[in-house]
């Protein structure tokens, strides 16, 4: 039984996360990657940032990680997230469960990524094809009328 | 007035819009809230508090919890992990 | 928009099959994997052997596949099984879909594998660390009073 | 009365419990119904009609369907596969 949780600068390697997660008890095994999109709320994505206030993140991964291992029974569960510059079709974020059976992997998996989305201290600077960028939940998003996309004023 | 020392950490839009990593600020701000609103006056932030989170030395926090000398406060803009 | 399924009879490269389904377009990635496991119904499993009638096998997923891309709106799902001999750990059958949004990469991803598991003419055969062995549904479960596992009388 | 050549193939537990992989039959049976009921008087399969499905000329069939001259028909045991 067991939980890891960290950010990497570089691509993620995904078999070694695996193998972290392998257990002769286990039966199911569930995935999920995000990778970067060309494009997000009609506009042409070209590359992406992303941030984290690590420290907070970290717990807050670890916080989650073990919730999913209580509340769904799971064996393992393990995720990784990038930070840095990301090109579209990079792997963003990986998040794997181990479990006895595939209903209760899934669920935790799914449980993960979705909390992971939404608790983690982590943020998303989009650049587009037509020059402009934007933090992602910030500048287009918390201006729903506007929806500006030009670089911070 | 007293008042206290506390380190401020800026990410993302936040930390573009106050042109630095982070300062170290002597303030008479007795609340997180009051520490923002003192923070907007000096940068131009376009998040209204209503939009952050914050955390005092890297936990989540209440805006209304009264700051200590020495304190770590983050501002946390909407966030988009994943 | 893609799908596509195959029996394997050594070990499933999952980068091969992942990278089959790359796509600039989506944002998210499931994948299951079901594993060997060391135990089933209270009994220690050492290696197992599966079996299909492939021709069959191979048109039902086909269908499946189509079915999950027509029906989750998912962008490519693929799916390869395993036959022959098996030992504890080893990787039986791999499920993956990737899709614009993760909800309809996790929602194609469980319906494939459940659907798999339901409809395809595929058969495993237990070793038991007793000595013993059986075809899974076929002879402990068809009797459950009996609870046999026995070889073919 | 009318005969058919029908090709049979065995999967799994029927495969062991008929002890080849196959045979051709020539046979009076009118459906697969009929055909399993005869080839049980031959093998010892343990298995009833009732837990098996069929399928004839690799496609999922009805057990009432008449069979015709070269059909291939296979008798398919509770599956087990992912």
């Amino acid at each position: 039984m067991g939980t890891r949780f960290e950010f990497s600068l570089t691509a993620i390697d995904t078999a070694r996360w695996r193998a972290t997660l392998a257990d002769p008890a286990c039966g199911g095994y569930a995935a999920f990657e995000g990778w970067v999109r060309n494009h997000n709320e009609g506009l042409q994505v070209q590359r992406l940032e992303y941030e984290a206030f690590e420290a907070l993140a970290a717990n807050e991964a670890g916080l989650i990680l073990a919730q999913a291992l209580q509340r769904f029974g799971v064996a393992h569960a393990a995720c990784v997230h990038r930070v840095g510059e990301l090109a579209v079709g990079e792997m963003a974020v990986w998040v794997g469960v181990s479990a006895a059976h595939r209903d209760e992997a899934f669920r935790a998996c799914r449980f993960i990524i979705d909390e992971i989305k939404h608790r983690l201290p982590i943020w998303k600077k989009e650049h587009y094809r037509n020059g402009d960028s934007g933090w992602v939940n910030c500048e287009r998003c918390a201006q729903p009328g506007a929806h500006q996309h030009a670089p911070p004023r | 007035m007293s008042t206290r020392r506390i380190s401020v950490q800026y990410y993302a839009l936040l930390r573009e819009q106050a042109g630095c990593r982070g300062e170290q600020v002597e303030t008479a701000a007795v609340t997180a809230a009051d520490l923002y609103a003192e923070l907007r006056r000096r940068h131009p932030f376009t998040l209204d508090a209503g939009m952050l989170r914050v955390a005092v030395n890297a936990q989540f926090s209440d805006w209304s919890r009264p700051l200590r000398d020495g304190d770590a406060v983050v501002f946390i803009p909407p966030v988009a992990g994943g």
